[in-house]
């Protein structure tokens, strides 16, 4: 019961999420400082500007629903910090079960329809059109991330991500046998947090903040802060499935090594945030469907023939 | 580069448009010509059609102190050099033929003199309004009105 | 589909001056607007019958954020032309440097609003880096960063030494470098490619039509640049490239203006070569004799109109300003009426707005 | 190659200015340098002012203010919130009294300080 409680809301639960988030919001924008010459935030930033949004007074446009709205960012919150929950970190996993990667993959889409939501409650012109483009831009990275992340569980033999992490501690790596499906994951892992370049939905010069134009105060700390737990999720997810070969390695070298894997995958994000630019709503779809799905359906047809 | 041979523009529009026009040694750096209000659009039309010159620069008006009950209306003209076209209105009748449908382009013009002048410009829709407030409903800001 | 209406503006992070635009959308897709200007109207015009020639200099200056230098030359050449005075040839070789610089920081600050807009904030980034070192050598041959006070009437306020040259050259030939690299990473950049290609494209009738000046017209294929067209001394003795490019897209303007800020870089240094010595000033009465003068000038957007009246007085009974941006404006609605909504940021950078100038 | 060379030119660009010193300015907290010739607060040289009223004449921004009772009494004031520090001042000075130094003009919470009292002579 204690332990429970311990792995709820200290680790890998709340505050070790929490704790990532800011981590990564902070080496995200110092190292994209860094590209564009500029110095970047201290340390302390990503924790100020959290502080700073929950002290601000919580206003929302007349006529708008004040408890959906209260609702939405918990509920994605929850539902971001329960997937975290079930992806081990560095090795680690409290709780697993056979079919874990089905649920996290699905709690992991309930931000993008809460963000959705969001955005036709709140009532604001911009809120509305970065809510369909949001939902537009959901149905152009979701079907190639999902099918990318499907070959992992194939050729693990197993739908939980500690399964397929046993897997690659005999088979290596998976990364060596689906180059394709990571990047993939990446390119759907980008879209999923509306990170530049397909930040589409939260476009500044276009529709201002997207869905979370009129959305003010606590509740924008806790749009934005979910947004970086979920990017933390993400990205562990990612490194289990395709990267999860750290039971070879003796526990402080496997932490070591995670935290690496970590980080090179915060460069990825960061660089290809910053060298890309913002695609068209038209451009991504095709992209989406024209490109990645026949990709990642490629990568599966090669994983099942390996399987064979 | 000059591409304007006034004389022989002088002259063309003094025949085709039947009018007084005279030019005068009035603006430095610019050719400079007095037309009738009324003749505005057909000189606008040669201008057009045999001169092919339709970069119009701007469209000024301002009231002389000597002469506080005309407002003189000055169109800047270029091809190469300068070519204004000078006109006066009394106070009583602010009214010019819009030219925009020869030039499109002039429509800020017509409207900023409007606006700002009060202006009327027959021969195009009604003028929204661009610089002055929606609500705006005192006479125009820059034309002085001794009464 | 249902339509909505979309305000842009009078604040939208789109845009850094106010101005407002009523947007017509169905879906992703604009289907017209109205537009509305008059936010920063300061009646310039009007301030400038109340004070003395020589306080007009300073007012005139701060019309404009970015081009403020090549304003205050084409008033200065106004009221010198009415008082019959010529500046010394140092002097005009200063102005023309000072503008050529102007043209240099201004298209710089554009590029990176245009990569801002689509979402490539490295290069926005990259590109105003660049800027600061023209910055730089505004700063120190004039004592400011934007508003340098360089022209008075009968010349210009400093002289060059030693010093400054130096400063001018090594940054000059530190610039090329760097701008090269920027105007390198746009002309390869599939992605700025794929978002300006084919947005909003204008032709060459309807520039004609609506009297458009400077880079646009340009990048529609009018070949008129005022500099050749119309100079002012010692433009007709220096020798540059106008460009001009066919297309009439977004691409075609960020080419034009791309292209166009090496050609001034060479105009700088063509500039600093030639520069002859003698005199900055000539003494300018502060009564001005009554006449009329009209001048015009080539700015970083395009034409600068002057219209000048002067009664005898030490101010002036009349200044009619007409600036670049506000051609550009009147065919905005035009361009804004069946695009993407994602391409409404692209068409606006394409302008290269700059509000304050339009409403004066 | 050179194409392939310039399609990565933006990924060299971000390189590079990884391994490149940062350009910020850390002013408030470090120095910041100025130009010798920066157009900052305004100085005035005590002995050369005459109180003439030139500068206040030609300042744009009525940013100077003379109180002048006689030749030998005058109070020569100077409004940092209206100036727009253009240097017409220092032009118009037939004497070389007053001048701009290169220091910036920092923002103030005294209220007094928008008042600089550049020359006082009592008879």
């Amino acid at each position: 019961m204690i332990e429970g409680l311990f792995f709820l809301l200290f680790f890998p639960g709340l505050a070790f999420q929490v704790v990532c988030g800011l981590a990564f919001e902070w080496l995200d924008r110092k190292l994209l400082a860094r590209f564009q010459r500029r110095v970047g935030p201290p340390w302390y930033q990503p924790l100020a500007d959290l502080i700073k949004l929950f002290s601000k007074e919580d206003l929302l446009p007349k006529g708008a629903n004040h408890l959906i709205a209260a609702l939405l960012p918990l509920v994605s919150f929850s539902a971001v910090l329960t997937a975290g929950l079930y992806i081990p970190v560095a090795g680690f996993t409290p709780f697993s079960f056979e079919g874990d990667l089905i649920v996290i993959l699905f709690l992991m889409s309930v931000p993008t329809l809460a963000y959705y939501l969001a955005g036709i409650v709140s009532l604001g012109v911009y809120s509305v059109l970065g809510g369909g483009r949001s939902l537009l831009q959901f149905f152009s990275y979701e079907v190639p991330l999902l099918i990318a992340l499907s070959g992992p569980a194939i050729l693990g033999q197993s739908w939980s991500v500690a399964g397929i992490m046993e897997a690659q501690t005999v088979q290596g790596p998976f990364v060596i046998f689906q180059p394709l499906g990571f990047i993939l994951a990446i390119v759907g892992l980008i879209g999923k947090l509306k990170r530049d370049p397909l930040d589409i939905p939260s476009a500044k010069s276009e529709v201002v903040g997207g869905s979370l134009t009129e959305i003010t105060g606590t509740k924008l700390g806790l749009w934005h802060l979910l947004m970086k737990v979920q990017a933390v999720v993400g990205i562990f997810l990612v490194i289990n499935l395709y990267l999860g070969w750290l039971k070879y390695l003796p526990a402080h070298l496997s932490i070591l090594v995670f935290v690496i894997e970590c980080l090179i995958m915060v460069v990825i994000l960061s660089v290809t945030s910053a060298v890309f630019a913002r695609l068209r709503i038209d451009q991504l779809a095709g992209l989406g469907w024209k490109i990645l799905v026949p990709l990642a359906l490629l990568q599966i047809g090669f994983v099942i023939l390996m399987g064979v | 580069m000059s591409q304007i041979r006034f004389d022989e523009w002088v002259r063309e529009i003094r025949e085709a448009v039947g009018c007084e026009c005279e030019p005068y040694d009035g603006i430095q750096n610019e050719y400079t010509i007095r037309i009738p209000a009324a003749n505005l659009r057909d000189v606008m039309g040669i201008l057009k059609d045999r001169f092919d010159c339709y970069h119009l620069s701007a469209i000024t008006a301002q009231q002389h102190e000597d002469r506080p009950e005309e407002l003189e209306v000055i169109y800047h003209f270029w091809k190469g050099e300068g070519i204004s076209f000078v006109m006066t209105l009394p106070l009583e009748s602010l009214v010019i033929e819009s030219i925009t449908p020869d030039l499109p382009g002039a429509d800020f013009y017509e409207r900023e003199l409007a606006e700002l002048y009060g202006v009327s410009f027959s021969g195009r829709e009604e003028i929204p309004p661009l610089l002055l407030p929606d609500d705006w409903n005192q006479p125009p800001p820059f034309l002085s009105k001794k009464d | 589909m249902r339509k909505i209406t979309v305000p842009i503006g009078p604040q939208h992070p789109l845009l850094k001056e106010p101005l407002s635009m009523k947007l017509e959308i169905s879906g992703e897709r604009v289907l017209g607007g109205t537009l509305r200007l008059g936010y920063v109207h300061r009646g310039i015009e009007k301030l400038a019958q109340q004070r003395t020639y020589v306080q007009n200099v300073h007012l005139i200056e701060r019309i404009c954020g970015i081009c403020s230098h090549v304003h205050t030359t084409t008033y200065c050449s106004a009221v010198e032309a009415i008082l019959g005075i010529e500046i010394p040839p140092r002097a005009q070789y200063i102005r023309a440097l000072m503008c050529e610089l102007e043209r240099i920081h201004s298209h710089l600050l554009w590029l990176g609003i245009l990569a801002k807009h689509v979402g490539l904030d490295t290069i926005f980034m990259h590109a105003w880096h660049d800027r600061e070192l023209v910055l730089d050598i505004m700063e120190s041959i004039s004592g400011g960063r934007v508003s340098h006070a360089a022209n008075e009437i009968g010349g210009v306020r400093f002289d060059l030494d030693e010093e400054n040259e130096t400063l001018i050259r090594t940054n000059i030939s530190k610039l090329h470098d760097q701008v090269s690299g920027v105007l390198d990473v746009i002309e390869n950049e599939p992605a700025l490619q794929a978002r300006t290609r084919g947005v909003a494209p204008i032709s060459t009738d309807l520039i004609r039509q609506y009297c458009m000046v400077g880079p646009i017209a340009r990048a529609s294929g009018l070949d008129v640049d005022l500099r050749r067209d119309d100079p002012w001394p010692p433009y007709d003795r220096l020798d540059f490239n106008v460009i001009t490019h066919p297309d009439g897209d977004a691409w075609a303007r960020t080419i034009v203006r791309a292209e166009e800020t090496r050609e001034s870089l060479h105009l700088c240094e063509a500039i600093l070569r030639d520069l002859p010595g003698g005199d900055v000033t000539v003494r300018a009465p502060r009564k001005v004799p009554a006449g009329e003068a009209v001048t015009r000038s080539e700015a970083p957007r395009g034409e600068v109109f002057y219209y000048l009246r002067s009664d005898g007085s030490d101010q002036p009974a009349r200044l009619k300003i007409r600036t670049p941006t506000l051609p550009a404006l009147s065919l905005l609605p035009e361009q804004l009426s069946a695009i993407n909504v994602a391409d409404i940021p692209v068409v606006l950078a394409g302008i290269d707005l700059c509000i304050a100038c339009a409403d004066r | 190659m050179e194409k392939f060379k310039k399609r990565f030119s933006l990924l060299s660009a971000i390189i590079q200015a990884w391994f490149d010193k940062p350009e910020t300015v850390g002013y408030p907290f470090l120095p910041l340098v100025l130009p010798e010739g920066f157009r900052g607060a305004i100085v005035i040289d005590p002995d050369k002012c005459t109180g003439c009223g030139l500068c206040v004449r030609d300042c744009p921004a009525g940013g100077l203010r003379l109180e002048k009772k006689s030749r030998d009494e005058f109070k020569l004031m100077h409004h940092p919130a209206s100036c727009a520090y253009c240097g017409q001042c220092e032009r118009s000075c037939l004497r070389g009294a007053i001048s701009h130094s290169n220091a910036l003009v920092a923002a103030t919470t005294d209220a007094r300080e928008l008042v600089v009292v550049l020359k006082e002579k009592q008879g």
